[in-house]
């Protein structure tokens, strides 16, 4: 049940998926959805290696998802207990109250 | 099956577009699962089956389960819900929505340029893959395992200082 | 060895001081001031020792060279002329001075003050002594990171946006002669194959036209800027006002000359045909200085800033004299460079004891004070007199070999700096009026002069007297300069005058 | 003998250096000690050295010693160094006599004074710069002893500097003389360059063969010592600082603003008496602007109030003559009226000091009278003086001098009978004022009640007295030393006439005076009240509002343009360059807000840019 189809289309799904993520870490203030987006930004880039991976039939493609799996789960681990943090400093998860960084 | 790449396609598009609009976490996250299920299933169509495990077990299993688990914590009510409503306004969304349209054109701009090349149908088994890993990648495989460990660390780090927060607080008697 | 000596003694003297803080507050005076002395006796000794063997080692009186950073061209080149030779005196002499003066000024972080004062007294020293472009510039910039540190921490109200001031002005101007350097420094590579930053060996680098005139540019950029010349003279009334007193007498003293000695040693001798060319407008900046700094003097009411503008007037002589090309006028600016170190620092030196015992600068709320302090007006009194350039006094042997050195060649610029000796009149006039004399409105009741800050007066009145009544040893001195100043007489030919016998006491 | 010379000035310095380190902690007697000892032993090695100077002249005529060469540069070498001739020597006999004498009427005059170590310390730094500058060999040691009695003039008028007005009038002083003294130096410069040297005896070798007669060179560096001359001397256009000058203690007034430092001008055009001479059109205007000061000043002389400002005037004018002495080539005559002057000027200030003192400081002359019985040394000394200021014909030492300057005014080639009659006017305007004085403040009726003076304050009275009657009757002396330094004058007999008249116009004068303010004072005041008289008299009250000129003309301009340039304008520039830096600052600071999403859509705007530019480029 493998399937052709052409390597642009396999990245322009990618692509969308890219910037539908981009466009929830910049239209949302929810520290939760935030992360979410990002994960589905992260998605989208490995979804991009293996597309790329599977136009060459090289295992590289499959090995960069891997690696950005584990990014990915190493951030959301970090992302989660800073929201947390977030909540519990704040009592709410609004990204744009945590700005102590303001020039 | 190369109907099957697309209705998979539109199935995660529409499930990530619904993750990004919902006022509800809960239901976001749900979304997201769905977005991912279906993402894994295009992996295993383009031939990684051990990439489209990954994305199951992984993302859709562990990764999420740990969103369920913070929005549980952050027991997001009505209350939030109703304050998510309010954020997510026109002049809210329209500037990112035309960045990301903008940047989505450009890429469809140079893949309207592109070769037309199909992608091989051959499978890129797990053994390659794992060969592959352990043979030029290794340094990769260690750098992972050090982020990781890293994840880990700062992960308990805040949450040990979470906890201690808390507790001098409560304490305290305030709040 | 014993120019590296003298250029370390203050260093490790520094440290030392910075060091023992922690045993007492009161230690770090004692050993700045003891190193800096041991420095002045040192020039003394050169001196002594001159006076029996001239002319050991070539064009210097005394060179030490050493390899330094293992760079391709660098090395730690140190020589001394006696050009030089007068300036580390001064510098020696004014630095005992700060230290002497900071004596009960300074009280918080008494060692940091003192490792920054020694600091900058040796980054003055070594661009004095340093015979090697990259040393030079390494000196150059290291005694402003100090001095930035001596007005930006003990300095007063608005000390960090003067210290800002001055840091950039000196900084940016340094950065454009960095840029010099290095373009003759790839110049002389190319023409010769031999890639150095030796001073000797850029001196016959082959550069002219637009290129040279360009890095000349990049020097005068430097060394206009601390001098301080017009336009490029605003940081210095910021930064002298708001500097502590041992900061401000060294930034008159000794800060703005390392510009004069730049402008002799490297930018006229480097680009000798270019700075003929260019000498036109930097004297007539040079009156201007003169007469503009004059005339903010007299309208200022910050003691401080009162005596900041009367520098860029007085170092408008220097550049006058500089650029004049004429060996009267070079030997003048070099009289008025020392004599203005020890009158302007005498008076930096009063307005901070003054500073001290009324707590403001404001000659408006001064007054009456000679009545009440009689010895501090009558210092005040003397070096405002030395300041007018009243004769028998440094200044005035200085501004009036300058002048007369212009005169033969540019009557009329030689004139408009004349003007500087009416406008000076009415600047110090007004400033002892202002501090001395009148009633004592405010009911002022300061302690008079102690013994400490009356010997630092007289140290410093004996040797600006010995300048205005005998300058001749000095003048003798500075007789070996650098060859591209022409030696000229004024007045007629000799021929013209047969059986006229010499005056006395010419030479050659 | 010529060891002698340098001890001239030396001992006033070491008088003044003696008082001036220690002179707080001198018992009053002791600094009375040093600073009329100093002087007088200046005085006693002066007379020393004229007694061997006449009887057995040097071979010169001329003592020259120098000390030390003050520096070799550029071909010149000017040292520190002395010269003694017939010029120099009446010039610091004149200074050490004078001088001396007032010391000494200060010594009680002062007396109680909290600055008394100062004033005597300044007065010795006086005396000491003032035999410097007569007995300079070189032009540039003579700027020094210029300068040093500049700065004690200024000390001096502003010795009460508690009183914001005397500083001033010392401020004043100072800057107007010194800007004579620039042209001075500016003369200096132009000699040097000129002649090569300012060796005072070289110059006048050199000028005869390098430069021509008239020539521009020898008009413009004569005119230019003429500036300076002016400015110390009080003379038109730079004469305004010497009334208020009156501001000092009259012991000063005497000695430092009639006897000695106003006539250093005299003393430098005749010094330097071949650059003049071959400046013939310079030295016309020396007579020109003696002529009109000299009635310029003489009129204002004749409205004053304050005693001092009377005698200042008349200063300004007697000076005047002496500079019409100069322009018309009668050196000699010059110097004869500068020692007759400098003895009955000072007479005339000391005793008006006598009565200031004795009145409680009243200066105001129509507020004393009758004093010729409460004050009787003091009337009579004044008399002299007076009489001698007037000239009042053969018993006073005025006459013979101011008749030698007629008379040489007369003869002159340039203008001389308007010269002449310049002079004779001034003569008459003399003698009104001066006996002005006598008729109002010291006869009259009783308006005061006096107090008795001290025998040492008599004593200078008295001995200046004689020298104002007798120095007259020895001009034999005077006129033989001069003679040795300088060109004699023209030996042309003039008429009967013109004698006749110089001699009756003082007593005329002294007659119209009388008649003024001792026979008919109602029609004096009655014509002060007219309006046009009444306008007259303010504006000569006010030295023909030349002060009022010169504030409108040059110090208010000034004051104002350094008043509006405070904040210096060359530092616009930099500031204005400071403030972008720190709005440019503040922008980019405003990006800063700390928002993750606003840091990302920077991100993303900043891809979509470069893939735009990477793509469509």
């Amino acid at each position: 049940m493998i399937s052709q189809v052409p390597f642009e289309h396999g990245m322009i799904f990618a692509g969308v998926l890219f910037f539908l993520g981009l466009a929830g870490v910049l239209a949302r203030r929810d520290a939760v959805f935030i992360l979410l987006s990002l994960e589905i930004m992260l998605n989208a880039a490995g979804l991009a290696f293996v597309v790329a991976g599977a136009r060459f039939a090289a295992p590289d493609g499959q090995v960069m998802f891997l690696f950005v799996l584990g990014v990915a789960a190493a951030e959301v681990s970090l992302g989660l207990a800073l929201v947390l943090w977030l909540y519990h400093w704040q009592r709410n998860v609004d990204i744009d109250n945590a700005r102590s960084l303001r020039g | 099956m190369t109907v099957a790449f697309y209705i998979a396609a539109a199935v995660s598009i529409v499930a990530t577009f619904m993750v990004i609009t919902r006022v509800n976490a809960i239901h976001a996250l749900l979304y997201f699962v769905v977005s991912l299920l279906a993402a894994a299933l295009i992996l295993l169509l383009l031939g990684a089956p051990f990439a489209a495990a990954m994305e199951v077990i992984i993302y859709a299993g562990a990764i999420m389960v740990l969103f369920v688990f913070v929005v549980m914590i952050l027991s997001a009510g009505p209350r939030e819900a109703l304050q998510e409503r309010q954020w997510l306004r026109v002049s809210t969304w329209i500037g990112p929505a035309i960045l990301t349209a903008v940047l989505l054109g450009e890429l469809l701009y140079v893949m309207a340029g592109a070769t037309g090349a199909l992608t091989t149908p051959a499978q890129v088994t797990p053994a390659q893959v794992g060969a592959s890993l352990l043979g030029p990648y290794l340094l990769g495989v260690e750098l992972v395992s050090m982020l990781l460990l890293v994840g880990l660390i700062g992960a308990f780090h805040l949450a040990y200082r979470l906890g201690k927060g808390e507790a001098s607080e409560e304490a305290g008697g305030k709040r | 060895m014993i120019l590296a000596a003298i250029l370390f003694i203050p260093v490790c003297g520094g440290v030392i001081a910075w060091l023992t803080e922690y045993v007492s507050a009161k230690l770090p005076r004692w050993i700045s001031l003891i190193s800096l002395a041991i420095d002045f006796l040192l020039t003394a000794g050169l001196w002594l020792g001159f006076l029996h063997q001239p002319g050991a080692h070539g064009p210097w009186l005394a060179s030490f060279r050493a390899p330094w950073l293992f760079l391709p061209g660098v090395s730690f080149h140190l020589g001394v002329d006696g050009t030089s030779l007068v300036l580390i005196s001064l510098t020696a002499f004014l630095g005992c001075m700060a230290a002497a003066a900071s004596w009960n000024e300074i009280t918080e972080r008494t060692g940091f003050f003192h490792l920054c004062l020694t600091w900058t007294i040796a980054g003055v020293l070594g661009v004095f002594l340093s015979l090697d472009l990259f040393l030079f510039y390494f000196a150059w910039e290291f005694m402003l990171v100090p001095m930035y540190f001596l007005i930006n921490c003990w300095g007063h109200e608005d000390r960090f946006r003067a210290a800002v001031k001055f840091f950039l002005f000196t900084q940016l101007s340094g950065l454009l002669m960095l840029a010099s350097i290095i373009g003759l420094y790839f110049a002389n590579g190319r023409a010769t194959g031999v890639y150095t930053f030796d001073y000797e060996a850029l001196l016959h680098t082959p550069v002219a036209g637009p290129v040279a005139l360009l890095l000349l540019l990049g020097f005068l950029a430097a060394f206009l800027v601390k001098l301080p010349s017009v336009p490029f003279h605003t940081w210095l009334p910021d930064a002298h006002t708001q500097a502590p007193t041992a900061g401000s007498v060294i930034l008159a003293g000794l800060l703005l000359k390392t510009g004069a000695y730049g402008l002799l040693r490297l930018a006229i001798p480097l680009f000798p045909a270019e700075s003929t060319a260019a000498a036109a407008p930097l004297m007539v900046l040079g009156v201007v200085g003169v007469l503009y700094g004059a005339l903010l003097a007299f309208s200022q009411d910050d003691l401080k800033r009162l005596i900041a503008y009367t520098s860029v007037s007085h170092m408008g002589f220097v550049l006058l004299g500089l650029f004049a090309g004429s060996g009267l006028a070079f030997q003048g600016a070099m009289i008025q460079i020392v004599s203005h170190g020890l009158s302007t620092g005498a008076l930096f030196i009063l307005a901070g004891t003054l500073q001290e015992r009324l707590h403001t600068r404001s000659l408006s709320r001064m007054g009456g004070l000679w009545q009440v302090a009689p010895r501090l007006g009558g210092a005040s009194i003397f070096f405002a007199l030395a300041s007018l350039g009243l004769p028998g006094m440094g200044n005035f042997v200085g501004e009036f070999m300058v002048v007369l050195g212009v005169y033969p060649a540019h009557p009329g610029l030689a004139v408009a700096a004349s003007l500087g000796f009416i406008f000076s009149t009415a600047y110090a006039l007004r400033m002892i009026q202002r501090i001395c004399f009148g009633e004592n409105r405010e009911g002022w009741k300061v302690p008079d002069l102690s013994l400490r800050e009356m010997g630092i007066m007289a140290l410093m009145m004996v040797p600006l007297l010995w300048l205005g009544l005998s300058p001749q040893p000095l003048i003798d001195r500075v007789e070996k300069r650098n060859p591209s100043v022409r030696e000229t007489t004024v007045g007629p030919h000799a021929e013209i005058m047969p059986g006229d016998p010499l005056p006395p006491g010419r030479r050659k | 003998m010529p060891d002698l010379v340098w001890l001239i000035p030396v001992l006033p310095l070491a008088g003044f250096l003696t008082l001036a380190l220690l002179g707080g902690r001198l018992k009053a007697g002791v600094v009375a000690a040093v600073g009329c000892g100093s002087v007088g032993l200046s005085m006693a090695a002066v007379l020393m050295l004229l007694a061997g100077f006449i009887h057995a002249p040097p071979p010169t005529f001329s003592y020259s010693r120098t000390l030390w060469t003050w520096f070799a540069a550029g071909g010149l070498a000017p040292g520190i160094g002395f010269y003694l001739d017939g010029l120099s020597l009446v010039m610091v006999m004149v200074i050490t006599v004078v001088g001396f004498l007032i010391h000494l009427y200060s010594v009680r005059f002062m007396e109680g004074d909290e600055g008394y170590a100062r004033f005597f310390a300044y007065m010795n730094l006086f005396v000491g710069a003032m035999l410097i500058l007569v007995l300079a060999d070189n032009l540039l040691l003579l700027y020094l002893g210029w300068e040093g009695v500049g700065l004690c003039s200024y000390l001096l008028i502003g010795f009460w500097y508690r009183e914001a007005a005397n500083t001033r009038a010392a401020i004043k002083a100072f800057v107007v003389t010194r800007i004579g003294d620039t042209a001075l130096v500016i003369g200096l410069f132009l000699l040097a360059s000129g002649l090569g040297t300012l060796q005072i005896q070289e110059i006048a070798l050199r000028v005869g063969r390098l430069w021509a007669p008239g020539s521009l060179a020898a008009s413009a560096a004569a005119a230019l010592l003429l500036g300076g001359a002016v400015g110390k001397s009080a003379q038109l256009p730079l004469q305004t600082w010497l009334p208020d000058a009156m501001a000092g203690p009259t012991p000063v007034s005497a000695l430092i603003h009639a006897a000695t430092m106003v006539t250093a001008g005299v003393y430098l055009i005749a010094r330097m008496h071949p650059l003049f001479m071959h400046a013939p059109d310079v030295l016309l205007v020396v007579a020109l602007i003696g002529s009109l000061t000299l009635l310029v000043a003489g009129a204002s002389a004749l409205v004053q109030k304050d005693i001092k400002r009377v005698l200042a005037y008349s200063t300004m004018s007697q000076v005047g003559y002496m500079f019409l002495a100069l322009g018309v080539g009668a050196w000699s005559a010059a110097i004869f009226h500068f020692v007759t002057h400098a003895f009955f000027k000072a007479l005339l200030f000391l005793s008006a000091g006598v009565v200031i003192q004795a009145l409680d400081n009243e200066h105001d002359i129509f507020r004393m009278g009758g004093l010729k019985k409460t004050l009787p040394i003091a009337f009579w000394t004044f008399l002299i003086g007076a009489a001698s200021l007037s000239a009042l014909p053969f018993v006073t030492a005025g006459f013979y001098s101011k008749e030698l300057i007629l008379r040489a005014a007369w003869l002159s080639a340039r203008g001389g009978a308007w010269l002449w009659i310049a002079g004779v006017a001034g003569a008459f305007l003399t003698s009104i004022y001066s006996f002005r004085v006598v008729f109002v403040a010291f006869l009259g009726p009783d308006r005061t009640i006096a107090r008795k003076t001290p025998v040492s304050m008599t004593l200078p009275l008295v001995v200046l007295a004689l020298f104002s009657i007798g120095a007259g009757l020895l001009p034999a002396i005077f006129g033989g030393l001069t003679r040795l330094a300088l060109p004699a004058g023209p030996a042309v007999p003039v008429g009967i006439e013109v004698q006749a008249i110089a001699a009756l116009i003082p007593v005329l004068g002294i007659a119209a005076a009388a008649l003024l303010y001792r026979g008919r004072p109602a029609y004096a005041a009655a014509l002060a009240r007219r309006p046009l008289v009444a306008a007259l008299h303010g504006f000569l009250l006010s030295g023909w509002g030349f002060d009022r000129l010169y504030q409108a003309l040059v110090v208010g301009p000034f004051l104002r343009l350094a008043r509006i340039n405070r904040g210096d304008f060359i530092d616009l520039p930099f500031r204005a360059l400071a403030w972008t830096c720190g709005l440019g600052s503040k922008m980019l600071v405003a990006t800063q807000s700390g928002k993750v999403r606003w840091y990302v859509m920077g991100i993303a705007l900043g891809g979509a840019v470069f893939i735009a530019m990477v793509v469509f480029l």
